[in-house]
C-alpha cells in the first residue's frame, strides 16, 4: 500500500477548518457553534500529527501538542457548557442572538 | 517558580475550611501578601523541564508586578464579596488564572505558552460568569469563551503551520529556523491575531467592551489589567527573542494595529456612558500606545512598555477601585450617576480624577511618563508619521477622560450617588494606587531598575 | 552747559502737583488744589523767564549766533547701540520762546479757573490734569530727542482727552474726547513711522543729530535717505511727509481737524490753554524743530504750504457762518495755525529768506496771547450767559466792561490792526509770502480779511447787536454747573477772571513790540526787519473794510446778513455744515470699517476659525456614532471580523509588503 | 541659590493649603505662600543682578544638573537667564496679584487656592527648565488647573469654554511633543545648553520647527489657533484670567523663543510665514476686539492681538524686536492681569460685563474706574506705561529689517494701535464715562484687597514703562547671547 502524500492531509484539515469556520459564523446554536469550534481544533490536531509523521518523525513534539490539544479542548468545552447551561438559566435559550443585550 | 507553589498552597489552605467571608478575605490577601514579598526577594535565574519553564530577573520582576495588581484587586473587591457565596471558587478561579499567566510568561516554547494562555483563559470565562443571577454576566462569559476558544484555535493553526515549516516549538531553536517564507508569515499572522485577541487590538478587541461590560467589576479590572499585561510581556518575549528574523515584518503589523488600535479605541471611548464598558474602550486606546512602545524594538522599548504596565496598574486599577466600590455599594456604574459625585464623595472623586489623568497622561501623574516614554520608544524609529498620529489621539483620549472629570467636578445633579461608606482595605488598596501614580513617574529609579534588567532587540 | 539744568525744574514743577493731586486730591487737597497748581505753576513761569533771560540776553549768543545748546541727555531706552530714547533738554530760541509762552499762559489759565471752576466736585482732578497736561506740553518743548518728542506728543493728547472728557457723565463730552484722542492717534501713527524711516536711515532718534546728517548733502546718511525711494517720492520725502501728518493731526490742519471744534465740549479754560494757545501750535513747533530737515526737501515744504494756505482759508470761511462762538473761535485758531504752517512752508533755512521761520514764531508766540485771552473772555461770557449761542447773547458791553476791552482788544489784535500785537507777526507772514509765493500772497490777504470779519461779528453779535439786558439766560443751562453758578449776580465772576484777562490784553498789545526777528530765527543769527508802510497799507484797509462791513451787518439787530447768506445758498449751507468733513469721516467708520471690516472678522472668528475647530469635535463625534455599528455585539460579528482582520493582515503582508 | 526652590515653596504652600482649616486659613496661607514666592524672586534678581555685577557673563546663572532618567539621558537641569528671571518676576507679581482678588472666593475654596498655586508651580518650572523634557513637564502641569479652574468657578458656558482651552493646549503640547523627540532623536539629548552647543542639522529643523513652533503658538494664541483665547478668558473666574493671560500665554511666548533660538536655521526659512501670521493675528485680533461688547472679550481679543506683537518681534529675529518681544510679554503680562483685575471687580458688583449695561462708574467707584482707565491707556501703549516701551521696541527692532514685506508688516501692525485707541475709548467711554445707572450709583468701590492687587500691578507697569533701562538692562545680555547664538547678530546701522 502506498502513502497518502502529505499535501492532501493538509487539505483535509484546511477543509475541516473552514467547515468549523463555517459552522461557527452560521450556525445560531451555541452548543453546534462549540462543536464546530471542536472542528477547527482538530483539524489543528490533524495538522500537528501530519506535520510530525512526515516532517519531523525523529522527535515527538507534534503529539504531544495534540494530546495537550485534545484535554484542553475538553476542558474549554466543559466550562463553555456550564456557561451555556448558566446562560439557558437567565435567557431561556441557547440561540447566540438571543445575547446581544451589550452593544454600541 | 516559588509564587506558583505558594498560590497552590494557599488555594488548598482553603477549599477545606469554611469560615466567615470577611475573614477569609484577610487571610486570603495577607497571604497574597506575603506571596507579593516572597516574589520580591525570589530572583534566582533558571531553567526547568528542558527550556520549557525558565525565569530571570525581567520574568520575575513581571511576576511580581501580576502578583501586586492581583492583590490589590482582591482587596479593592472586598465589598463586592464580603456578601457573595462563593468567594473560595472565586479566588479559585482566578488565581488559577493568575499562575496560567505565570506559566506564560516564563514559557520556553509553544507547548508551554499554548498550556498557560489557556489556563489563564479558561477560567476567566468562568470567573466572568460570577454574578451568576445577572443575564449580562452569562451573556459576557459565553462571549469570552467562545472568541476565545475561537482566537485560541486560530492560534493553534498559526502553531502547527510554524511547527510545520519549522519543525520545532522550542522558542530557542525556533529563531534559527525562521526565515520568512509565506506559510510562515502567514502563521506568525495567525499567532499574532492570537495575541492580538487577548490584548484586544483592533480588530480583534470586539469582545473586550462586551465582556467587561458584563462580568463583575473585579474580573473586568483583572482582564483589563493582568490578562492583558501578562500576554503582553509574552508578546514581547517571543517577539523580541523569537521573531527577530522578521522584525521588520512585525514592526509593519505593530504599526498598523496600533494606528487602528488607538484611532477606534478613542472612537469608541467617546460615546460611552457605561463606566466599565468607557474603560474597556480607553483600555483599548492605551493598548494601541503600548504597541507603539513595543514597536520601537529597543531595550527602552520593552522597559517602557513594562514601566507603563506598572503605572497602567496602579492609575486603572485605581479608577476600577472607585468604579468597583461604587457599584457595589451604590449599584451605578453609568458616567451620568457620577455627576456631582464631587459633592458628596470628595476623597473618591480625587481618586478617580487621579487615576484618569492618569491615564490621559497629565503630568505630574505617572501616566505622563509611562505614555510619553512609549512614543518616545516608538519614536527611536522615526516613524514620526505614526507618532504624530498618536499624538493628536492623545487629543481625543483627553476630551473622554475629562469629560469624566467634568461630571464629577462641574455638571450639576439633583441626585448625586449619597455618601459612601469604603470599606478600610479597599481604601488602602485606592491609597497604594494613588500613592503609586504619584511616585511611580517622579521616582526615576523605578525606571532606570525596569531599563536595567529588560531586553532590546 | 549744564548751567541751564535748573530747567528741569520747570516741567517737573507741574509733574509733582499732578502726582500729588492725583494721589490725594479727592480727599485731602481738594480746598487747595486750585492754590497749590497755582502756585506751582507760577514758580515754574518765573523760571522760564529767568531762562529767558539767561539765554537771550546772556549768554545764548556764541559770537552773534544763537547756539543749540543741549542741557541733559540721558539714555532712557536703548533700542540698540546709539539708537536710543535719550531723555534730554534742548535749549534754543524757540525752546525757550515756546517755555514763555506755555508757562505764562497756562499761569493765566491756571487764576482763571480758580474763579471759572470754583465748586466743581472734580476741582483738585482738573487741577492735577492741567497740571499733567502743563508737564507733557513742556516736555514736549524742551525734547532733544525726536522720540522723546514723540511720547510727549502722546501725552499731551492723553491730558487733552481727559480735559475734554473732564465732564465725564455728558455723552456729547465723552464723544469729543473719543473723537479728538483718536483723530490725533491716527496721525500719530504716521508720526511714528516717520520716525522710524527717517531713524533708520538717519541712524540716531537725537534730533540735533539728525539735522547735522541730513543737512549735509554729501554724508552717507543723506545720501542713502534720498537715493532710497518708494512710489516714485525719496525717503526723505516720504518721512518728512508723515511727520508732518502727525503735525497736521495735532495742530488740527484739513483734514485732520475735525476733532478741535467738538473738542471745545472741555471747560473753557482748557480750550483757552489747550485748544488755542499750547497744544494746538505743537505742530507748528514740530515742523520749526525739524525745519532744517524740511528746508533740504521741496516737496515736503510745498506739502507744508499748500495744507497750510488751504486749512487757513477753510477755516476762515466756516468760521464765518458758526453760531457757537467756542467754535468760531476754534475755526479761527485752525485759520491761523494755517496761517504758521504755510509761512513755515514758504520759508528758507537761515539768511534773509528765513523771514517766513521768523514770521511763523513770531505769529505763534503773539496768537497765543490773544487767542487766549478771547477763549478766556468767550469763558467769562458764557460763565454768565449759561450758553454758547450767539443768539443768546448780545449787548453785554455794559454788563462785562472788563471782558468787553478785552474781546476788543483781542479782536483787533487777531485782526492785525497796528498797533497790536496780531500786526506786526501777521505783517511778517505776508512780506514773506508776498516774497516767496504771490499765490499763497493773495490767499492769505484774503482770510485776513475773513478773519477781521468774522472776529468782528463775533464781537458784535456778543457785545452789542440786543439791548442791554434783553439777552435771555433761561436758554439751556450747561448741564455741567450746578446752581452756584447761574445767578447773574457775579457779573464777570471775582477778580481771579478778571486779572488774567487784563494781564492778557496788555500782552496782546505789548508783544507786538518784542524785538522778534533779533531773538528767533532759523538760524539763530539776528534778522533785520523793518515795517514797510506801503506794503501795509493793503491788508491793514482790507481789515478795517471788513469790519465795517461786520459792524454794518451786526452791529445792530437787522437781517441783512441772512440775506447775504441766502445769496451765497447752497455755499453758506455748505460752510454752516463745514463743508461735510465730519460726515465723510462719520460714513468711512461707521459704513465702511464697522460693517465691512469689523464685523466680517468678528463673524469669521467666530464661525469659520473656531468653527473649524468646532468641525474638527463634530465630526469625531460623528464619525463614532457611525462607526458605532461594528460592535454589533453579536459574538459571530465578532468572529468574522476577527477572521477579516486576519484576512486584511495576510494579504497586507504576503502580497504587498512582502 | 538653589532654583529649585522656586518649585518647592509653590509645592508647601499648596500642601499647607490642604491641610488649612477654613476660608480665612486657606487665603492667609496662600497669600503668605505667594509674598514668600514673590519675595523669592525678587531676592533672585538681586543675586542675579550681583552675579552680573561680579562680571559673571555665562548665560545662564544658578545652574543645576541632576540626572532624572539617566537610561534616556534625561537630566533635571535648571538655569535662569535676564528672560526667564523677567518671566519669573512677572509670575510672581501675578500669583500675588491673583490672590488678592479671589480673597472672597467661598465656593471649594481650598481647591481653588491649591490649584491657582499649582499653576504658579508649573510656570516657574517651566522658566527655570534648561532640559526640554523638564520643560515640556512643567508645560502641561500647568494646563490642567485652568481646566478645573475655568469648569468649576467659571461663569457662562464654561465646562464647553474649558474642555475647548484643555483640548486645544493638548493639541499644542502633543505637537511641542513630536518636535522635542525629533530634536532628541538627532542630538540624543533633552539639554538645551548641549544642543546649542552641537548644533542640529538644518534639514531636521526645517523638518521638527514647524511641529514645536506651532504648537507652542498654541499656547501664545498664534492665528489661527487663538480661539481657546476668548472663550477661555471669558469663562474663567477673574484669578484665572490673570493667570491665563497673564502668565500661560506667556508659557508659549517664551517656549516660542526658546525654539527659534534652537533652530536658528528653520526660523530664518520660516519667518515670513511667522511674520505673516503675527501680523494677521494683530489686526485681526485689533478689529475682532472693536466689535466686541462683553468686557472681558475685549481683552481677550486684545490680548490676541498682543501676543501678536510677541510673535511679531519673535520672527523678525533681530535683537531689538527680541528685546521689544520680552518686554511686550512682561508688560502685556502685567496690563492684562490689571485689565482682568478690573473687570472682575466691575463684574462683581454690577454682575453684568456688556458694556452697553454699565455706564458712568466713574462716579460710583472711581478708583476701580481708574484702575481700568489705566489698564486701558497701558494697552494703547501711552508712554509711561509698559505698553509704550514694549510696543515701541518691537517696531524699532522689526523696522530693522529693511524687506520691502517686512516694512509692510511693521506698518500694518503699527496701524493697529489706531485701532486698540479705537476699542479702549469705545469701552471706557461707555463702561466708565457717560451718565450712570441709578441702581449702579450705589455701589461701593474696591476693597482693601483689590486695591493692593491694582497697586501692585499698576507699580510694576510703571517701574517698565518709567523706567525702561532697568528691564532693558536685565534682559539685553541674554538676548544678546541668542543672537550670538543663532548667529545672526543684525547689528543696527
Amino acid at each position: 500500500m502506498q502513502e497518502i502524500p502529505l499535501s492532501q492531509i493538509l487539505f483535509v484539515s484546511t477543509f475541516l477548518f473552514f467547515i468549523g469556520m463555517y459552522g461557527l459564523l452560521t450556525r445560531r446554536n451555541l452548543i453546534t457553534m462549540l462543536m464546530s469550534i471542536e472542528l477547527m481544533l482538530n483539524s489543528v490536531n490533524i495538522n500537528f500529527v501530519a506535520f510530525n509523521k512526515y516532517l519531523f518523525p525523529d522527535n515527538l513534539d507534534g503529539l504531544f501538542f495534540t494530546l495537550f490539544i485534545i484535554t484542553i479542548a475538553a476542558a474549554e468545552a466543559a466550562v463553555a457548557i456550564a456557561i451555556i447551561i448558566n446562560l439557558y438559566r437567565s435567557h431561556n435559550s441557547i440561540d447566540v442572538d438571543d445575547a446581544n443585550e451589550m452593544k454600541y | 517558580m516559588a509564587l506558583s507553589i505558594l498560590i497552590f498552597l494557599l488555594l488548598f489552605i482553603k477549599l477545606g475550611k469554611d469560615r466567615s467571608n470577611e475573614s477569609i478575605l484577610n487571610f486570603i490577601n495577607i497571604a497574597l501578601l506575603i506571596n507579593l514579598g516572597t516574589g520580591l526577594y525570589s530572583n534566582e535565574t533558571g531553567i526547568l523541564f528542558n527550556g520549557m519553564f525558565n525565569t530571570n530577573a525581567l520574568i520575575v520582576f513581571e511576576k511580581d508586578l501580576l502578583n501586586l495588581a492581583a492583590l490589590i484587586i482582591s482587596m479593592q473587591s472586598y465589598a463586592w464579596l464580603r456578601n457573595s457565596k462563593h468567594v473560595i471558587e472565586f479566588y479559585l478561579l482566578i488565581l488559577t488564572s493568575l499562575l496560567g499567566m505565570f506559566f506564560m510568561i516564563s514559557s520556553g516554547n509553544l507547548l508551554m505558552f499554548y498550556l498557560g494562555l489557556e489556563m489563564s483563559t479558561i477560567p476567566l470565562a468562568a470567573a466572568a460568569n460570577f454574578d451568576l443571577t445577572k443575564r449580562k454576566s452569562s451573556e459576557a462569559a459565553m462571549k469570552l469563551i467562545l472568541s476565545s476558544a475561537f482566537s485560541s484555535a486560530i492560534l493553534l493553526l498559526g502553531i502547527s503551520f510554524l511547527y510545520g515549516t519549522t519543525g520545532t516549538i522550542t522558542f530557542s531553536i525556533l529563531t534559527a529556523h525562521i526565515n520568512g517564507n509565506p506559510l510562515q508569515l502567514f502563521a506568525f499572522i495567525l499567532l499574532i491575531s492570537g495575541f492580538a485577541f487577548k490584548i484586544s487590538a483592533v480588530p480583534f478587541h470586539l469582545w473586550t467592551a462586551d465582556v467587561y461590560e458584563g462580568s463583575p467589576v473585579a474580573v473586568t479590572s483583572f482582564l483589563s489589567v493582568i490578562s492583558k499585561a501578562a500576554v503582553l510581556f509574552t508578546l514581547v518575549n517571543i517577539l523580541y527573542k523569537v521573531f527577530t528574523p522578521i522584525a521588520s515584518t512585525w514592526y509593519l503589523v505593530l504599526v498598523v494595529l496600533a494606528a487602528a488600535t488607538i484611532l477606534i479605541g478613542n472612537l469608541f471611548a467617546i460615546r460611552q456612558d457605561n463606566f466599565k464598558r468607557f474603560l474597556a474602550f480607553s483600555s483599548i486606546a492605551q493598548v494601541g500606545f503600548i504597541l507603539i512602545g513595543i514597536s520601537g524594538s529597543s531595550q527602552s522599548g520593552s522597559a517602557s512598555l513594562i514601566y507603563f504596565i506598572l503605572i497602567y496598574i496602579f492609575s486603572n486599577l485605581a479608577a476600577f477601585g472607585v468604579v468597583s466600590v461604587v457599584s457595589a455599594l451604590a449599584d451605578k456604574e453609568n458616567i451620568s450617576d457620577f455627576k456631582g459625585f464631587y459633592k458628596t464623595n470628595p476623597i473618591l472623586s480625587w481618586v478617580l480624577t487621579i487615576a484618569l489623568f492618569s491615564l490621559a497622561g497629565v503630568p505630574p501623574t505617572a501616566g505622563f511618563f509611562g505614555k510619553l516614554f512609549l512614543m518616545m520608544a516608538g519614536a527611536a524609529k522615526g516613524n514620526y508619521g505614526l507618532i504624530t498620529f498618536a499624538a493628536l489621539n492623545m487629543v481625543i483620549s483627553f476630551y473622554y477622560y475629562l469629560r469624566v472629570v467634568k461630571a464629577i467636578f462641574m455638571d450639576e445633579n439633583p441626585t448625586p450617588i449619597q455618601k459612601i461608606q469604603v470599606p478600610t482595605i479597599s481604601k488602602i488598596a485606592m491609597y497604594i494606587c494613588v500613592v503609586g501614580v504619584i511616585v511611580t513617574g517622579l521616582a526615576s529609579v523605578v525606571y532606570n531598575y525596569i531599563y536595567s534588567i529588560s531586553i532590546g532587540l | 552747559m549744564s548751567n541751564y539744568l535748573y530747567i528741569l525744574w520747570i516741567p517737573l514743577l507741574p509733574l509733582a502737583t499732578f502726582v500729588i493731586l492725583g494721589l490725594f486730591g479727592r480727599k485731602y487737597l481738594s480746598g487747595i488744589a486750585g492754590l497749590l497748581g497755582t502756585a506751582s505753576l507760577l514758580t515754574s513761569t518765573i523760571l522760564s523767564f529767568v531762562v529767558a533771560k539767561q539765554y537771550f540776553f546772556v549768554d545764548g549768543k556764541v559770537n552773534g549766533v544763537f547756539q543749540k545748546i543741549v542741557a541733559l541727555k540721558y539714555t532712557w531706552l536703548e533700542f540698540a547701540p546709539n539708537v536710543s530714547i535719550d531723555l534730554g533738554i534742548i535749549v534754543d530760541p524757540i525752546s525757550v520762546m515756546m517755555l514763555v509762552v506755555v508757562t505764562s499762559v497756562s499761569l493765566m489759565v491756571h487764576v482763571y479757573s480758580l474763579g471759572y471752576m470754583k465748586g466743581e466736585e472734580r476741582f483738585a482732578t482738573y487741577y492735577s490734569f492741567l497740571s499733567l497736561f502743563t508737564f507733557s506740553m513742556l516736555g514736549l518743548i524742551l525734547s532733544a530727542n525726536i522720540f522723546q518728542v514723540y511720547m510727549f506728543w502722546e501725552l499731551v493728547g492723553v491730558s487733552s482727552f481727559l480735559l475734554i472728557s473732564y465732564y465725564f457723565n455728558k455723552p456729547s463730552a465723552v464723544a469729543a474726547s473719543k473723537k479728538a484722542f483718536i483723530v490725533t492717534r491716527f496721525a500719530d501713527l504716521g508720526f511714528l513711522i516717520g520716525i522710524l524711516i527717517l531713524g533708520y536711515y538717519g541712524g540716531t532718534l537725537d534730533i540735533g543729530l539728525l539735522i547735522e546728517r541730513f543737512t549735509s548733502v554729501n554724508s552717507t546718511q543723506f545720501l542713502s535717505i534720498t537715493s532710497a525711494s518708494f512710489l516714485g517720492a525719496s525717503m526723505l520725502t516720504w518721512g518728512l511727509t508723515l511727520v508732518f501728518i502727525g503735525g497736521a493731526g495735532k495742530s488740527a490742519m484739513f483734514p485732520l481737524h475735525i476733532w478741535l471744534p467738538d473738542a471745545m465740549e472741555g471747560p473753557t479754560p482748557v480750550s483757552a490753554l489747550i485748544h488755542a494757545a499750547t497744544m494746538v501750535v505743537a505742530g507748528v513747533y514740530l515742523v520749526a524743530r525739524m525745519f532744517p530737515v524740511f528746508s533740504m526737501d521741496e516737496t515736503a515744504l510745498n506739502i507744508v504750504t499748500y495744507v497750510g494756505a488751504a486749512s487757513a482759508v477753510f477755516a476762515a470761511v466756516i468760521a464765518c457762518t458758526q453760531t457757537d462762538i467756542k467754535r468760531v473761535l476754534a475755526y479761527s485758531t485752525m485759520s491761523q495755525i494755517g496761517y504758521m504752517m504755510f509761512a513755515l512752508g514758504i520759508s528758507k533755512n537761515g539768511g534773509e529768506s528765513g523771514l517766513g521761520y521768523m514770521a511763523s514764531m513770531f505769529h505763534l508766540f503773539t496768537h497765543a496771547f490773544f487767542k487766549s485771552l478771547l477763549f478766556l473772555g468767550a469763558g467769562s461770557v458764557i460763565h454768565m450767559v449759561h450758553s454758547n449761542e450767539m443768539k443768546d447773547m448780545g449787548g453785554l458791553r455794559k454788563l462785562m466792561p472788563v471782558t468787553h476791552i478785552a474781546f476788543l482788544i483781542a479782536c483787533l489784535a487777531i485782526a492785525g490792526i497796528p498797533p497790536f500785537a496780531g500786526f506786526f507777526s501777521k505783517e511778517e507772514i505776508l512780506t514773506a509770502a508776498f516774497h516767496e509765493n504771490k499765490v499763497i500772497y493773495g490767499i492769505a490777504l484774503f482770510t485776513a480779511a475773513l478773519t477781521s470779519f468774522y472776529m468782528f461779528r463775533l464781537y458784535f453779535n456778543i457785545f452789542w447787536s440786543k439791548e442791554p439786558g434783553l439777552h435771555s439766560n433761561t436758554h439751556n443751562h450747561f448741564d455741567s454747573h450746578d446752581e452756584n453758578h447761574i445767578d447773574n449776580s457775579n457779573g464777570e465772576g471775582p477778580w481771579v477772571m478778571k486779572l488774567p484777562l487784563i494781564i492778557l490784553a496788555i500782552c496782546a498789545v505789548g508783544v507786538g513790540f518784542v524785538p522778534f526777528s533779533q531773538l528767533v530765527t532759523s538760524d539763530g543769527d539776528a534778522l533785520e526787519t523793518h515795517v514797510d508802510v506801503i506794503f501795509s497799507i493793503a491788508p491793514v484797509v482790507l481789515s478795517i473794510l471788513a469790519i465795517l462791513l461786520a459792524a454794518n451787518f451786526y452791529k445792530n439787530k437787522n437781517n441783512k446778513s441772512d440775506k447775504v447768506a441766502n445769496a451765497f445758498g447752497v455755499f453758506y449751507t455748505a460752510a454752516y455744515k463745514k463743508f461735510y468733513v465730519d460726515e465723510v469721516y462719520i460714513f468711512i467708520t461707521k459704513k465702511i470699517i464697522f460693517p465691512f471690516i469689523g464685523q466680517p472678522i468678528a463673524w469669521a472668528d467666530k464661525n469659520i476659525v473656531d468653527g473649524f475647530m468646532q468641525l474638527l469635535a463634530k465630526t469625531t463625534a460623528k464619525i463614532s456614532e457611525l462607526i458605532k455599528g461594528l460592535q454589533s455585539g453579536k459574538v459571530q460579528n465578532y468572529a468574522m471580523y476577527f477572521f477579516g482582520g486576519i484576512a486584511v493582515l495576510s494579504i497586507l503582508f504576503l502580497y504587498i509588503w512582502k | 541659590m538653589n532654583l529649585t526652590l522656586l518649585i518647592l515653596l509653590p509645592l508647601i504652600t499648596a500642601a499647607l493649603i490642604l491641610l488649612a482649616k477654613g476660608l480665612q486659613q486657606i487665603r492667609v496661607i496662600g497669600l503668605t505662600g505667594a509674598i514668600a514666592q514673590l519675595g523669592l524672586a525678587g531676592w533672585l534678581l538681586k543675586l542675579f543682578i550681583a552675579e552680573r555685577a561680579a562680571g559673571n557673563n555665562a548665560t545662564h546663572l544658578f545652574e543645576s544638573n541632576q540626572t532624572w532618567f539617566k537610561a534616556l539621558n534625561i537630566n533635571y537641569h535648571i538655569g535662569i537667564d535676564g528672560i526667564s528671571l523677567a518671566m519669573i518676576l512677572l509670575t510672581s507679581v501675578i500669583v500675588v496679584a491673583g490672590i488678592l482678588v479671589s480673597w472672597s472666593m467661598d465656593k471649594l475654596s481650598k481647591e481653588y487656592f491649591f490649584l491657582l498655586v499649582l499653576l504658579s508651580m508649573g510656570a516657574y518650572g517651566f522658566f527655570i527648565s534648561l532640559d526640554l523634557f523638564t520643560l515640556f513637564f512643567f508645560l502641561e502641569v500647568a494646563v490642567i488647573p485652568k481646566f478645573l479652574l475655568i469648569g468649576i468657578w467659571g461663569s457662562g458656558d464654561k465646562t464647553k469654554s474649558a474642555m475647548k482651552l484643555a483640548l486645544m493646549l493638548m493639541g499644542g503640547s502633543a505637537l511641542v511633543m513630536v518636535g522635542l523627540f525629533g530634536v532628541y532623536y538627532n542630538t540624543h539629548t533633552f539639554d538645551i545648553v548641549q544642543i546649542t552647543q552641537q548644533g542640529i542639522p538644518v534639514a531636521i529643523q526645517k523638518f521638527f520647527f514647524p511641529f514645536a513652533f506651532l504648537g507652542f503658538g498654541v499656547f501664545a494664541a498664534l492665528f489661527p489657533f487663538h480661539t481657546w483665547v476668548p472663550d477661555g478668558h471669558a469663562s474663567a473666574p477673574t484669578a484665572a484670567s490673570m493667570f491665563l493671560a497673564g502668565i500661560s500665554m506667556k508659557l508659549g511666548g517664551y517656549g516660542c523663543l526658546r525654539i527659534v533660538a534652537l533652530m536658528p536655521d528653520a526660523a530664518h526659512t520660516y519667518s515670513w510665514i511667522i511674520i505673516t501670521l503675527a501680523t494677521i493675528a494683530i489686526i485681526y485680533g485689533a478689529f475682532a476686539t472693536m466689535m466686541q461688547t462683553d468686557l472681558k472679550y475685549i481683552n481677550a481679543y486684545s490680548s490676541i492681538s498682543h501676543c501678536g506683537f510677541v510673535i511679531l518681534g519673535i520672527g523678525m529675529m533681530n535683537k531689538t524686536s527680541i528685546n521689544g518681544a520680552v518686554i511686550q510679554m512682561v508688560s502685556h503680562g502685567l496690563m492684562t492681569a490689571l485689565f482682568f483685575a478690573a473687570i472682575g471687580m466691575i463684574y462683581s458688583r454690577t454682575h453684568t460685563r456688556i458694556v452697553t449695561q454699565l455706564g458712568g462708574l466713574l462716579k460710583a467707584m472711581p478708583f476701580i474706574s481708574t484702575v481700568f482707565v489705566i489698564a486701558g491707556l497701558c494697552s494703547l501703549g501711552l508712554p509711561g506705561f509698559s505698553g509704550f516701551v514694549a510696543e515701541m521696541t518691537v517696531f524699532m527692532g522689526s523696522w530693522q529689517n529693511s524687506d520691502g514685506a517686512y516694512r509692510l508688516a511693521t506698518i500694518l501692525s503699527g496701524a493697529s494701535i489706531v485701532v486698540t485707541a479705537v476699542y479702549i475709548l469705545r469701552a471706557t467711554g461707555r463702561a466708565i464715562m457717560g451718565p450712570i445707572s441709578d441702581e449702579h450709583s450705589i455701589l461701593t468701590d474696591a476693597t482693601w484687597n483689590e486695591k493692593l492687587a491694582a497697586v501692585l500691578l499698576i507699580v510694576g507697569i510703571l517701574i517698565i514703562g518709567l523706567a525702561p533701562f532697568l528691564i532693558n538692562h536685565l534682559i539685553m545680555p541674554s538676548t544678546d547671547a541668542i543672537m550670538v547664538q543663532m548667529g545672526k547678530v543684525i547689528a543696527v546701522k
